[in-house]
């Protein structure tokens, strides 16, 4: 029986139940935003606030004096410099005549494109349409540099030196990592051993790779000088030769990054369910048909997902071609990243934060594009 | 907690409150911690901190020294100095980027210090590094510890061989290495290379191609300049002089070694250490470097070049090249056009002025100390520590340089040729006015860079530095610009 | 009726198999007829689904011969062998349409078009399957997903039908309905079927003739009513049947079986002091107390629907016994049981082996 | 009725396919056995050659070095320790007793980061032994770094997974604008950045309370969480220059505080993506039923879900202990002296002026490498339960 004389609490009611709240009541009863808050407040503060904060620098010109920093307005000036003036070559390279190939391929690209927005209409709503713009407008832009520079000898600049990377880079890095997935899944022993010597680079210092690399591919000192001959006076050398140093430098990074892809394709083969290829190698499928057949269909969901977050990885680059060639010969081994750090040393703040914003505008542009009309479509393909 | 764990923890309190109190020796510094920011490696930060140690013995004032990588001393000082963090006392550059520094307003001004000094010995300093050095708006901002400038050294022994006479013209320059690319200059079986210049990205290249279109492009003395014209501030760069040189650049290419355009100063050191060189571009270290163990194939036998000139020279109102007369080129001698560059300016020493008085006195006596003749006429003999001379007692007699194992053949030559370049009316100074660093470092390093790797033409490449140079005089001032240029170049003595 | 496809013997000539150190499959003898569908039945990790898959070729013989028509196949590839299985979880291609799936064993065979087509929808109107060619596997019923594994596995009309529980999956009331449809379209192909379950239902009703194992053992091959009613030893005795047969322990002396005080003549001679006797609840009747053969107190009584399970507790044991629907007995009451006599089993209790 | 018997008859085993062929199921074809090995031993030549040429060269001194490429300690050169002696002699303050102050130092700092909350450490003893200094600088603040990461990133984590949020996209809007507005103020105006937030924020929550009842569209936990992780897209370039200017502005630069803010946030949105899914594979009943025992939320989170996820816990947080180890690009530009992390201290070797002292680098990198490979081998042993498998597959 309730005691019916129960004294009233202050705040109590007087059933004399609800006793003042402890504080780890309350704390419980708002937990719904204390689980979260912590994670957003710091997000907000460390990575969306100076994402704005990096426009303001973009749009002004900035000078370190006595009193702080000194922010004078000009708008798109420190982004015009990089697409018209004097920076332009170091940016998009030199965009000189188009030569037959280059048109060629540019009329090709924007063929398919004007063709894909038209398919495209009938399926999307208008946000999807503008998104599809975007993108097609993007991927128009990047033919033409590639046809007024590449096909046409001209050298290119840190655009489409980052692009080289990412994606030649990650098709590279896709193929062998999952090559090297495929033969650890297969019935040998010593699985383990191979599994944990390939995830090793992907954990060392992005520094020391970058260093190790530079000593291993010195022509005169490193271990492969034999293979270049006795360093002849005229030996050709792979940091004087703008191509050369590229490639050189996607072996390195790939060297980092293949087994990134190799354990989570590893972890997606081995998911792939027992009976499935046993019903097929019952039902008289071979080796490679099984593969094709079954397992190919299955991982391809998980594929796409590993290679949009590697693509997101290559964007940025950094370390590799500030320490193996500092820009490489000229500037082409020179990332967008490195491009920006390289302006930031000489205390130009404006055009770093330009350059690093332009390289932010093509990551989301090509991420969302890769995530909208390829991993999404592989999902809801394959749903499994 | 069992006795053992327990014991383990007064220990390490006790050894960490015995610490705190910094027992030293009373001295005049006590308790005063001066943090110095400059460049890595034994060169110049290993021999800070050594001095630091006999400093804190006998003062109790504790020096840490602090090392980036070089392209980054500059932007963390100016961030840290502009900003009032102060995490650093005291910053060890070029003494070129000062005058940056000091437009800023955050040097602190030396006079003062100076006049009370009595151990230091001013006039000892070569007039050279006093006035230009250590001297921004005509006061005292900095106090040197190396004097730089670069020289054109060849091996004595291989051009003998070959029957050549030392290169007094950049032409001259071109043949010799020509005729000695290939040849065996190590014994060890090999061809070597006939000239080894640095020319990375990033590290420091600009300079060795301002040494070459010094010659071409300044006639008529220090004060004329030979990058801006004075008046307008207009870079004086897209004409026939800088191309020349641009061109003469490159060319030494072909008798270099074929990774050279990815060589920094370490390489090409460890190249003509190796004996692996015939002809170089450097500052005053490789006088004292042959002196090192691991460079014993060519002790005693690289020689220094006082200045490479040229016969044409700039017309500044055509911008053509024309031969040299008594006009155009008042100071040349006999025929050739001398302009030795003083790439970098040296490295010196420079103080926050936002700091509190009693570092600022801390940081003052270890800058002098280090200046001071009884330590840096030892310091600049020693091949690693990479200090040049810069004060007339080290130039004047050969015996200190003898004393520190080079030949006494050598030492007059070494010395001969830097007297030389010191004395020369018409050296060419480095650029000191606010946005140097840009200027040169960043615009004029890449366009070369971009140029020698064949990315673009000479014409072009001249034509972005030039647009380059405007846009960051721009960003600074035009006017403000002109009266920096007008002090830094004010004749010296003033 | 598709007749004419050849009907296969299949024999297992004293099969081992050993996983690491665990004996699995013990001397594993077993000779099916052609046409015949024989039941592997036994509970779990008796070794029934090893023998399913050593047979597949999924798993290989650690001694022994396995033979498929006149072809010796032990250390064969399956796709070499001619068989066809239904996985117990069907294992359907999750990415494929129904006809994709029921025609991949042909399309691996590189089939032309027009001819897989027709196999596709001819073998999905055998299991009722036809409007639903090109659904995807996630969009079907548990009930269809089991029809489209069995339209996989006939379509090519292979030598052996291997089946691993395929109707576990199920509910009941589906189960009972594809348990006829297995049947019936066994007899029609009259392909050589081995089929492992762990439900004796299914066994009874499908198999020519059911093999019992337990622990990599096999205890008795035979028909469904031999090994209901002859069962070889305890265990098939009492894994056969539910209500399990009750067991009463006691002593053999001659004819006559003695327990807890009673003397009951056994259909099996000999002398034994600790023998089991086996009796089949529907093989006993309550009565009253003084005209059983056993006298115990009820325990409890379970209405099952057509008839009542009655359990007596007689000394230490207890008996099932399978009661009319209408009986009034309560728990407590005293009755007597009373024991068909030719429908009592005699064992050895040390061996477990039938006494005859 | 087609009465064609589908059958692959097969005559005893060609030569062709007893070598293409695996004898029987679950093994390799004699062939096929012999390329996998012949390629994995190519690769794991290709992945440790770098490594063994990075750790040999750590033994070389100058001459062997320079003078071209040696394979083989003890064969091909005479392995010295100078270059690893180097490390702990060129520095004066290396000497054995000043270590052993500086550990006194190192534990006492810790306790008391531990006990206080004001994190800016006690600067450690003035002239310290650069690499040992670079070196605790790099367990320190990877560790806090870490933990932060972990345990804000676990809870988030969690929320996304368990709680349901609807944020108006009205209120989002109103933020956005007011930072803007903060900033122009701060950087055009002059307001000090204090007091602009403050109002900012001010304004925020009065508006939201106010304006935010009336907006109708929301976003749902998909958003949050696509949010979160696409901050993984952002190049750190981009916001590492206003953050090196925020910390100037609150005097946190060169502070062990401001690199352990930045790394947590930079590694957060992989832990929350991780951990997302192995909450979401957890069953629900479990927390349900302790929700009826009375747990309050924070209890379920700490005793029942934690507990159950403790190999994916593992995983993340080595995962996350490794990235923010070999973090470089935001150590160059927050740390000067005090702060210098490992990575830091290896790009300061490289530009010596006799030289790259290859010797002494090699040295450096195998001392930072070591600890890495041993977090690496202990992170494989969790990959490959598929622990990360939820994670890629969502």
């Amino acid at each position: 029986m309730p005691n019916a004389g129960a004294d009233v609490r202050p705040g109590g009611t007087p059933a004399g139940i609800l006793q003042r709240e402890s504080w780890g009541e309350w704390l419980d009863r708002h937990s719904r935003t204390f689980f979260i808050a912590p994670a957003v407040v710091l997000i907000l503060i460390f990575a969306i606030f100076p994402t704005f904060y990096s426009i303001v620098f973009a749009l002004s010109r900035v000078r370190f004096t006595g009193e702080g920093l000194k922010f004078r307005l000009v708008w798109f000036q420190n982004f015009a410099k990089q697409f018209l003036g004097n920076d332009q070559v170091h940016f998009l390279g030199k965009v000189g005549a188009m030569s037959w190939v280059g048109t060629l391929f540019f009329a090709a690209v924007i063929v398919a494109m004007v063709w894909w927005l038209y398919r495209c209409t009938r399926v999307t709503s208008w946000v999807g349409m503008i998104g599809r713009l975007i993108s097609a407008a993007m991927a128009i832009f990047v033919a033409w540099i590639i046809g007024g520079t590449l096909l046409s000898g001209n050298p290119i600049g840190t655009l489409l030196t980052t692009l080289f990377y990412v994606v030649v880079g990650c098709a590279l890095q896709f193929v062998i990592g999952t090559g090297l997935a495929f033969l650890c899944s297969q019935p040998i022993s010593g699985k383990n051993f191979f599994r944990v010597i390939f995830f090793i680079p992907l954990m060392i210092t992005p520094l020391g790779v970058g260093y190790a690399m530079k000593m291993v591919a010195d022509i005169t000192k490193g271990p492969f000088q034999p293979l270049f001959g006795a360093a002849t006076v005229d030996a050709w050398v792979w940091s004087a030769d703008p191509w050369a140093a590229r490639i050189v430098m996607m072996i390195c990074d790939s060297w980092q990054w293949i087994p990134f892809i190799f354990i989570t394709m590893l972890a997606a083969l081995e998911n792939v369910p027992r009976d499935h290829v046993e019903a097929a190698q019952v039902d008289g499928a071979s080796g490679i048909q099984i593969f094709k057949e079954i397992v190919w269909p299955q991982i391809v969901p998980v594929a796409v997902t590993v290679l949009l977050i590697r693509m997101i990885e290559a964007f940025k680059i950094v370390d590799l071609p500030n320490i193996m060639t500092g820009g490489g010969p000229g500037s082409s081994t020179e990332s967008m990243t490195l491009h920006s750090m390289y302006i930031w040393r000489a205390n130009d703040v404006g055009t770093s934060a330009a350059v690093a914003y332009l390289l932010l505008l093509l990551t989301v542009v090509t991420c969302a594009s890769f995530f909208n009309y390829v991993v999404l479509g592989q999902l809801r393909r394959a749903r499994v | 907690m069992s006795i053992y764990k327990k014991s383990l923890c007064a220990l390490s309190a006790a050894v960490a409150l015995g610490a705190f109190s910094g027992v030293s020796m009373a001295g005049e510094f006590d308790g005063v911690t001066v943090n110095i920011l400059t460049r890595p490696g034994y060169v110049i930060a290993g021999r800070l901190a050594e001095r630091g140690k006999e400093f804190e013995a006998a003062t109790g004032g504790k020096i840490v020294v602090t090392e980036v990588p070089f392209a980054e001393i500059f932007p963390k000082i100016q961030n840290d100095w502009s900003t009032g963090t102060n995490a650093i006392d005291v910053g060890v550059f070029a003494a070129g980027w000062g005058v940056e520094l000091d437009s800023a307003g955050l040097l602190e001004d030396l006079t003062p210090y100076v006049e009370k000094d009595t151990k230091l010995d001013l006039n000892d300093i070569a007039p050279y590094f006093r006035d230009f050095g250590q001297k921004i708006g005509g006061k005292t901002k900095l106090l040197m510890v190396d004097g730089d400038f670069q020289m054109v050294y060849y091996r004595k022994d291989v051009l003998e061989k070959a029957g050549l006479q030392p290169p007094k013209t950049w032409d001259q320059y071109l043949e010799v290495a020509s005729k000695i690319h290939g040849q065996d200059m190590n014994g060890d079986g090999s061809g070597d290379y006939g000239s080894c210049i640095f020319k990375k990205r990033n590290a420091q290249s600009y300079f060795a191609i301002q040494t070459v279109a010094a010659s071409y492009v300044q006639t008529h003395g220090t004060a004329e300049g030979f990058h801006f014209d004075a008046k307008t501030m207009k870079p004086i760069v897209n004409n026939e002089a800088w191309k020349k040189a641009f061109e003469v650049y490159k060319e030494t290419g072909k008798y270099g070694p074929p990774e050279e355009l990815n060589m920094d100063i370490g390489d090409t050191r460890g190249l003509f250490k190796a004996g692996r060189c015939g002809l170089l571009i450097e500052w005053g270290d490789p006088g004292t470097l042959q002196l090192d163990p691991d460079a014993a194939k060519v002790k005693g036998l690289i020689y220094a070049v006082g200045a490479v000139g040229s016969t044409e020279v700039l017309d500044r109102a055509t911008g053509k090249l024309v031969p040299v007369t008594k006009e155009s080129a008042p100071y040349a001698v006999d025929g050739i056009n001398y302009a030795p560059f003083a790439a970098f300016g040296g490295w010196a020493g420079a103080i926050n002025a936002k700091i509190d008085q009693k570092k600022k006195d801390a940081a003052y006596a270890f800058l002098s100390y280090m200046n001071q003749a009884a330590q840096s006429n030892v310091d600049v003999t020693i091949g690693a520590t990479g200090y040049n001379p810069y004060r007339l007692s080290q130039l004047a007699s050969t015996d200190l340089w003898v004393k520190a194992g080079m030949p006494k053949e050598l030492a007059e030559n070494y010395l001969g040729a830097i007297n030389g370049a010191l004395n020369n009316p018409n050296m060419a100074s480095d650029m000191k006015i606010p946005g140097a660093q840009k200027y040169t470092g960043v615009i004029l390093d890449t366009e070369l860079a971009r140029y020698l790797a064949g990315e673009i033409t000479v014409d072009e490449a001249l034509k972005n530095i030039e647009a380059g140079w405007e846009e960051v005089t721009e960003d600074f001032g035009r006017d403000s610009q002109i009266a920096a240029q007008a002090l830094a170049l004010g004749t010296p003595g003033n | 009726m598709p007749a004419g496809s050849p009907k296969v013997p299949v024999k297992f000539d004293k099969v081992q198999k050993y996983f690491g150190p665990v004996k699995v499959l013990e001397q594993f003898d077993l000779d099916v007829a052609p046409g015949e569908f024989l039941v592997l039945l036994g509970a779990s990790g008796s070794g029934k689904t090893t023998a399913l898959r050593i047979l597949s070729g999924l798993e290989t013989a650690t001694a022994g011969r396995v033979v498929i028509g006149e072809r010796d196949v032990t250390n064969i590839l399956p796709k070499y062998r001619d068989v066809s299985m239904v996985f117990q979880s069907y294992a359907l291609y999750p990415h494929k349409t129904v006809a994709e799936n029921i025609g991949f064993p042909l399309k691996v065979r590189r089939v032309a078009k027009a001819e897989m087509d027709s196999a596709i929808r001819e073998a999905a109107a055998q299991v009722q399957l036809g409007e639903l060619l090109d659904r995807y596997p996630r969009e079907l019923s548990g009930g269809q997903r089991q029809r489209v594994a069995l339209a996989r596995a006939i379509i090519r009309r292979p030598s052996v039908f291997l089946m691993d529980e395929p109707l576990s999956n199920l509910d009941a009331k589906l189960r009972g309905y594809m348990r006829a449809e297995l049947k019936h379209m066994q007899q029609a192909f009259g392909i050589t079927t081995i089929y492992v379950t762990h439900d004796q239902i299914e066994a009874m009703t499908l198999a020519h003739r059911v093999a019992i194992l337990d622990k990599g053992v096999l205890q008795q091959l035979a028909t469904p009513a031999e090994i209901y009613n002859d069962p070889a030893n305890l265990f098939v005795a009492q894994f056969i049947g539910s209500p399990p047969m009750n067991i009463v322990r006691g002593s053999l002396e001659g004819r006559h079986f003695l327990t807890n005080g009673a003397r009951i003549d056994s259909p099996a001679g000999g002398q034994m002091d600790k023998a089991i006797l086996g009796v089949r609840p529907e093989d006993c009747a309550v009565v009253a107390p003084e005209d059983g053969v056993l006298k115990g107190v009820i325990y409890t009584t379970e209405l099952i629907g057509d008839h009542t399970l009655v359990t007596v507790e007689i000394g230490d044991d207890k008996l099932t016994v399978k009661a009319p629907k209408d009986i009034n007995g309560n728990q407590g009451d005293t009755v007597g049981v009373a024991l068909r006599r030719e429908h009592l089993y005699v064992f050895d209790a040390t061996t477990g082996q039938r006494i005859r | 009725m087609s009465k064609a018997t589908f059958r692959l008859d097969k005559a005893d085993r060609s030569l062709m396919q007893r070598l293409f062929e695996p004898p029987a199921v679950g093994k390799m074809s004699p062939v096929a056995s012999l390329l996998a090995y012949a390629l994995l031993a190519a690769w794991s030549l290709v992945v440790l050659f770098p490594i063994y040429w990075v750790v040999i060269t750590s033994f070389k001194d100058a001459a062997a070095v320079n003078q071209g490429p040696f394979y083989v300690p003890f064969l091909d050169f005479e392995p010295t320790l100078d270059a690893w002696r180097a490390q702990f002699t060129s520095d004066p303050y290396c000497d054995v007793p000043s270590i052993a102050r500086q550990i006194g130092l190192l534990a006492y700092n810790s306790f008391a980061f531990i006990v206080s909350p004001v994190v800016t450490l006690q600067p450690m003893e003035p002239q310290i032994c650069k690499i040992f200094l670079a070196f605790t600088n790099s367990i320190v603040v990877s560790i806090a770094a870490t933990g932060i990461c972990v345990a804000v990133g676990a809870m988030a984590a969690y929320a996304l997974a368990r709680i349901q949020y609807q944020p108006k996209i009205g209120n989002v809007a109103i933020f956005v604008g007011l930072i803007v507005l903060i900033i122009i103020a701060t950087s055009y105006a002059g307001v000090p950045w204090w007091l602009a937030s403050s109002i900012a924020l001010a304004l925020f929550f009065f508006l939201a309370r106010t304006l935010g009842r009336r907006f109708v569209l929301s976003l749902g936990n998909g958003d949050i969480l696509f949010w979160i992780i696409s901050q993984r897209i952002l190049p750190p370039i981009v916001v590492v220059i206003p953050i090196y200017i925020m910390f100037q502005e609150v005097r946190l630069l060169d502070t062990h505080l401001a690199l352990i803010l930045v790394y947590a946030v930079a590694n957060l949105p992989i832990v929350v993506w991780l951990m997302r899914d192995f909450f979401v594979s957890l069953p629900i009943e479990l927390e349900e039923s302790a929700q009826l025992d009375g747990a309050s939320r924070f209890r379920i989170f700490w005793e029942v879900v934690l507990p159950l996820t403790r190999p994916g816990l593992a995983a993340t947080t080595l995962l996350t202990l490794i990235l923010n180890w070999n973090e470089y690009l935001f150590a160059v530009f927050l740390a000067y002296a005090k702060v210098q992390t490992m990575p830091i201290m290896v790009a300061a070797k490289n530009a010596g002026e006799k030289g790259v002292l290859w010797w002494e680098m090699s040295a450096v990198i195998v001392i930072m490498i070591i600890p890495v490979i041993l977090m690496a081998i202990l992170l494989t042993r969790f990959i490959s339960k598929g622990v990360l498998m939820g994670a890629v597959k969502g």
